[in-house]
């Protein structure tokens, strides 16, 4: 329980810390092909750790006991 | 009477829902101040809706699984016989017989408007209807047709064959599969109630900003293509869902029937693309009753997204259409030929081919469309491209038949007319993937004429051969060959004679969807219209065997056509649990002349009978 | 098995071979023969291709189109040819005649070289008909090209604009007569001359389209397209229905309606036409 | 009309849980497609430009949808070790974030400098209010779930409604991830 929770935890802050990465590079950047490209990058990332973190899609493909 | 109970109660509950979601959205408007409260297209939206969630409880969904969402116990109404038809049943082989009789007479409908159609475009001039009423026959005949094509076969023959072919007792998620049916009747009624809006004014691709400004039919044309997206969707999302973990053991993905091949990559297109169609919808409806501006070219939108959105469905649905078609020709050429499917490996790869390749070919039916230059060469190239894996499935029936002790019954008569018109469809799709020739043809009958030979010839022709094969284990009795091989010839020669000869008034320049038309083309244009009325007799004989033979036919053994198949070692109709007992599969569907070969065995069969426990086996 | 009659089946089935060398022979004789129908179908189908299935030629692009229309015809008949062949000879050759079938057909299954040549012959086939006429004609199409959207070079001797509602057509000459169904009643282009129409939609999407010259470009709110034609014969729509300009878009009502008569006269003729409008007072 | 239990055959032995999962991800496909459209329609009809928005109410829900997601995870995470209260709170602290980010949409649009007769008002109103409809009925698929819960029922051993509706929840949050840069911050 704890170390799931712990997991989920790190994992909100890196998404929080990437979110205002992002706010603060869309707000004060100003070329706009490197922007969208940047934006891209930080939206997949995220994405890409909901999806394994919260979405558990790993579940899948992994064999465990039915709950 | 169960069947008139549900089926009215429904129809009741869901014009209450009507009503309601009409005077809701006439109440809130009221409320916020509009002057109209009563006359908006907004109030239609709000009526379908709530009608739709009615008529859905009234049929069954409440107590079947509604009640679960809440915490309720759920039962499931049981309605004896024919009745249970008429019933929210999650029994994958009573939604199968459902969608099969539903799309035949919606295609029976619309196959009449055609002829109707037809009997105006005889000759030049104007006869017998007006423009207007041209118009919206052709709108309805259009998307019927389309309805048909999406979901007779899938969801007729694949709901019926798909779980008996792979051994598993029903689909992976059966009151959805329910669901999938039970929304077709709304869908139906929504589109059948346009003539009483103005009729659809803007043909079946509803390009805006026609579909944005015409007559009100379209919201409902709109509200019935995105349910009808759901269906085909949820269907979708089941087939996969069963096909990946519901195959009996040792049905590895080598040893799949290729019908059930072609059902899995038609799924896929189905889910991932039928969205485009429901968003390319979703916008027009926008536009319409929010004021939006999408396709309002002076607000800053652009009539070409439409064009994108809508073809980045439309053109898959045509391989939606079509893959299933091909899955029946090879299943049942294989069987008849009492041959192996020749490159079986290639026919499934044609099929991959072909469901990756699909996604990036839309704009071919762009190509005059006033779109950038610099998109018209990488269309044109995947589109050629596509012509590849679809060679791989004349590769795989011919070298069937090749050599095969062919029996000609009415199926294989059918599958191989499959090929016969699919060669002539795909041929002719060539003039139109190469720009060059398609700036001239684009929109003429050259193009009905193809897209004719591919879908009816390719898929239509395949559902029959689908609906003779399987008409014995799904009713118990047996058709009259005489009158079906009647029937094949009577449709082959007139569905020959009318699309081969639309060729040619589309070359000389009758542009489509038009009720008139330069007299030069008379003559070509009456030959057409006699060959089509010719056709259109054929189904006559067709239902007048299907009716006789379901109700006094002779009762039809388990396995008719001596197939291998595992749907055809179970009793003529299947139990309601398909089979006894849990098949195992051994070897090959297709391994006719394969000595010793069985396809698929009843572990615990009794082991005095012959042959005992083998399913399929072919000796 | 589970029932008598498939139990019957089992017992009955009889494997064949293709080991004998008797089968071998059998095997190349169809062969031959099929070969022989798919040569004959052949000959009658590219019938076809010197069949005249078009409308008047008026434009050098339609000539262009009809080459590459028979072009095609020649290839795709024989692709077509073949799969009749193979049914129409399997169907009456190979067909048992028995009620139900007795024995199995040989087990083929396709591994090995076959496929592979047939996926290297079709793909070819693909390949080259995607090249020519597919992408050299669009090269021909798109030749100087500056962004735009439309077929033929920008650069044309008469420029034409054209604008679409519905359900007429406006056609407006360089020097600013217009022609429409109330003023002039028909379109009249120089022979010989590169003559360019720069299209537009007031209301919905419709098309141009001029079956004589075999050109089409969709007319669209909110953009510019453009196609050039150059007419290499006089005509005109009263002796030939080939001779108009057709909507090929559907635009509701009166779209079966929407088209508009074109007269292709000598240049000379063209600017004395165009003068004696102006003198009438449009 | 006789009402009968659904017969059980020999195919209860499959495993549900791996259907259910599987069809929800197939279903999740199918609405990327969805969104992924929106989205190309955005950029095909405005390229980046975008309308006046205000930024740090944007970035304000953006940060009530993450917390949201944290919290349904707490709740899953939760239900799986038992811990019923937690988890409890988890779900009301999941629905109270999901009223809230609807809340600050609906002030937005009240707010909003641009028409929906514009082309960036029709694609910042269409793509907003279409997420937002998946976080109400995400809302309300919470609700039925927290229902159920509050009776009693789902464990560690059997709890795949909850599952499935944070899981959909958290899809929701993967589409305002994309859809908040594309609309917010592109230029």
């Amino acid at each position: 329980m704890q170390k799931a929770m712990q997991t989920g935890l790190i994992v909100a802050i890196i998404l929080a810390i990437l979110t205002i990465v992002e706010y603060v590079f869309a707000v004060n950047f100003d070329h706009d092909t490197i922007r969208f490209i940047g934006l891209s990058f930080a939206a997949f990332g995220k994405a890409a750790l909901i999806v394994y973190y919260f979405m558990h899609v790993y579940r899948l493909w992994r064999v465990e006991e039915a709950h | 009477m169960h069947a008139l109970k549900s089926v009215a109660g429904a129809a009741g509950l869901g014009m209450i829902g009507f009503y309601l979601g009409l005077g809701f959205v006439a109440v809130l408007r009221a409320m916020l101040g509009y002057p109209d409260a009563w006359g908006g297209e907004i109030n239609i939206v709000g009526g379908y809706v709530l009608g739709v969630i009615g008529w859905l409880m009234g049929i069954g969904m409440w107590g079947t699984w509604s009640r679960e969402w809440f915490g309720l116990k759920t039962y499931q109404r049981q309605a004896p016989g024919w009745q249970r038809y008429f019933t929210f049943n999650t029994d994958h082989k009573v939604i199968g017989i459902q969608y099969l009789v539903t799309f035949v007479v919606v295609f029976l409908l619309a196959g009449t408007i055609a002829l109707g159609m037809r009997l105006e475009l005889a000759s030049s001039g104007m006869q017998f209807i007006s423009h207007s009423q041209y118009n919206g026959a052709m709108g309805l005949h259009g998307i019927l047709m389309i309805a048909v094509a999406v979901a007779s076969v899938i969801g007729g023959t694949g709901n019926y064959a798909v779980p008996l072919m792979i051994g598993a007792d029903d689909m992976a998620f059966p009151r959805l599969n329910a669901l999938t049916f039970w929304l077709i009747p709304p869908v139906a009624v929504a589109l059948l109630a346009t003539p009483f809006l103005g009729g659809i004014e803007t043909g079946w691709t509803a390009y805006p900003p026609l579909s944005t400004t015409t007559n009100s039919s379209q919201i409902l044309f709109d509200l019935a293509i995105i349910t009808f997206g759901l269906t085909s969707i949820l269907g979708g999302l089941n087939f996969l869902i069963t096909i990946i973990f519901m195959r009996a053991p040792g049905m590895t993905w080598g040893r799949l029937p290729i019908f059930v091949w072609s059902m899995f990559v038609t799924s896929w297109l189905a889910l991932l693309y039928t969205q485009g169609f429901a968003v390319a919808l979703l916008m027009i409806m926008l536009d319409r009753v929010a004021g939006m501006a999408f396709f309002n070219a002076e607000a800053g939108g652009d009539p070409l997204l439409y064009q994108h959105v809508f073809w980045f469905y439309s053109h898959p649905a045509v391989y939606i259409m079509v893959i299933p078609g091909f899955g029946i020709a090879l299943e049942v050429i294989s069987h008849f030929s009492r041959k192996p499917l020749f490159a079986y490996r290639y026919a499934v790869g044609a099929f991959l081919g072909i469901l990756g390749l699909s996604g990036v070919v839309w704009a071919h039916h762009m190509f005059t469309s006033g779109m950038p230059n610099y998109l018209h060469g990488p269309f044109l190239v995947a589109t050629e491209l596509i012509s590849i894996p679809t060679g791989l499935v004349f590769l795989s029936a011919l070298g069937t038949i090749w050599m095969g002790k062919l029996w000609l019954q009415t199926p294989m008569l059918f599958a191989m007319a499959v090929i016969f018109n699919f060669a002539c469809g795909g041929v002719t799709g060539i003039f139109l993937a190469d720009v060059p020739t398609d700036i001239h043809l684009h929109d003429t009958y050259f193009v009905v004429a193809h897209f004719h030979y591919t879908i009816v010839g390719g898929e239509i022709f395949a559902l029959f051969a689908g609906i003779y094969y399987w008409f014995p284990k799904m009713t118990g009795r047996m058709y009259n060959e005489t009158l079906a091989k009647l029937h094949f010839w009577w449709m082959f020669i007139g569905f020959n004679l009318t699309f081969f000869t639309m060729h040619l008034p589309g070359v000389k320049g009758m542009n489509r969807r038009v009720a008139d038309f330069p007299e030069s083309l008379d003559n070509l244009n009456m030959l057409v219209s006699i060959s089509g009325w010719l056709l259109g007799l054929s189904f006559l004989v067709f239902i007048y065997n299907m009716i006789n033979a379901w109700i006094r036919g002779p009762v039809a053994e388990s396995n008719p056509w001596r197939a291998r198949t595992l749907e055809w070692q179970v009793s003529s109709p299947p139990p309601h649990e398909n089979f006894p007992e849990q098949p195992v599969i051994k070897g090959h569907p297709y391994d006719y002349g394969v000595p010793g070969s069985v396809h698929g065995v009843f572990p615990n069969a009794i082991a005095s009978a012959p042959a005992a426990g083998t399913a399929g086996g072919g000796q | 098995m589970r029932t008598a009659a498939a139990a019957e089946w089992g017992a009955t089935a009889r494997s064949f071979s293709l080991a004998g060398q008797g089968a071998q022979v059998l095997h190349v004789r169809h062969l031959i023969t099929a070969g022989l129908l798919w040569v004959v179908l052949t000959a009658v189908g590219e019938l076809l291709v010197i069949a005249d299935l078009y409308p008047t030629v008026g434009s050098h692009e339609a000539q262009d189109f009809d080459d590459i229309f028979r072009f095609l015809l020649l290839l795709g008949v024989p692709v077509m040819t073949f799969v009749f062949a193979v049914l129409i000879y399997a169907g009456l050759q190979f067909r048992i005649r028995t009620a139900v079938p007795a024995e199995d057909g040989p087990a083929m299954r396709g591994h090995g070289w076959f496929p592979r040549a047939w996926l290297a012959v079709t793909g070819c086939l693909a390949i080259f008909v995607m090249i020519y006429p597919g992408l050299t004609g669009l090269a021909e199409l798109q030749q100087g090209d500056r962004g735009a959207s439309g077929w033929g070079d920008q650069d044309a001797e008469v420029i034409i604009k054209a604008s679409a509602f519905k359900w007429q057509w406006l056609f407006e000459y360089p020097d600013g007569t217009q022609v429409s169904v109330a003023a002039g009643k028909e379109l009249v282009l120089p022979n010989e001359t590169s003559i360019k129409f720069e299209i537009n939609a007031i209301d919905v999407v419709h098309s141009l389209w001029i079956p004589a010259f075999r050109m089409k470009i969709d007319a669209i709110p909110g953009r510019t397209t453009y196609v050039t034609v150059k007419p290499n014969k006089l005509g005109d729509y009263a002796s030939d229905q080939a001779y108009r300009v057709q909507c090929a878009e559907l635009c509701g009502l009166d779209h079966a309606a929407m088209m508009f008569p074109i007269r292709v006269v000598e240049p000379g003729e063209f600017q004395s036409w165009l003068a004696s409008l102006n003198q009438g007072g449009n | 009309m006789a009402v009968v239990a659904p017969t059980e055959t020999y195919h209860a032995v499959h495993d549900h849980l791996k259907l259910n999962r599987a069809g929800l991800w197939l279903f999740f496909f199918s609405e990327c497609v969805l969104f992924g459209l929106l989205l190309s329609a955005r950029f095909f009809l405005e390229g980046i430009e975008r309308g006046e928005l205000d930024q740090l109410l944007g970035l304000g829900i953006t940060i009530i949808l993450l917390l949201s997601s944290v919290t349904a995870f707490t709740a899953e995470t939760a239900i799986e070790h038992d811990n019923r209260k937690l988890a409890n709170w988890g779900l009301i602290a999941t629905i109270a974030l999901g009223v809230l980010f609807t809340g600050g949409v609906a002030y937005e649009w009240s707010i909003a400098h641009f028409h929906r007769n514009e082309a960036f008002g029709t694609l910042f109103f269409t793509m907003t209010g279409i997420h937002a409809s998946h976080v109400v009925s995400g809302i309300g698929i919470l609700v039925l779930v927290w229902v159920q819960f509050l009776r009693g029922r789902y464990s560690s051993k059997d709890h795949w409604p909850l599952a499935g509706a944070v899981m959909y929840w958290h899809f929701v949050d993967v589409v305002w991830v994309f859809f908040y840069p594309a609309l917010y911050l592109v230029k």
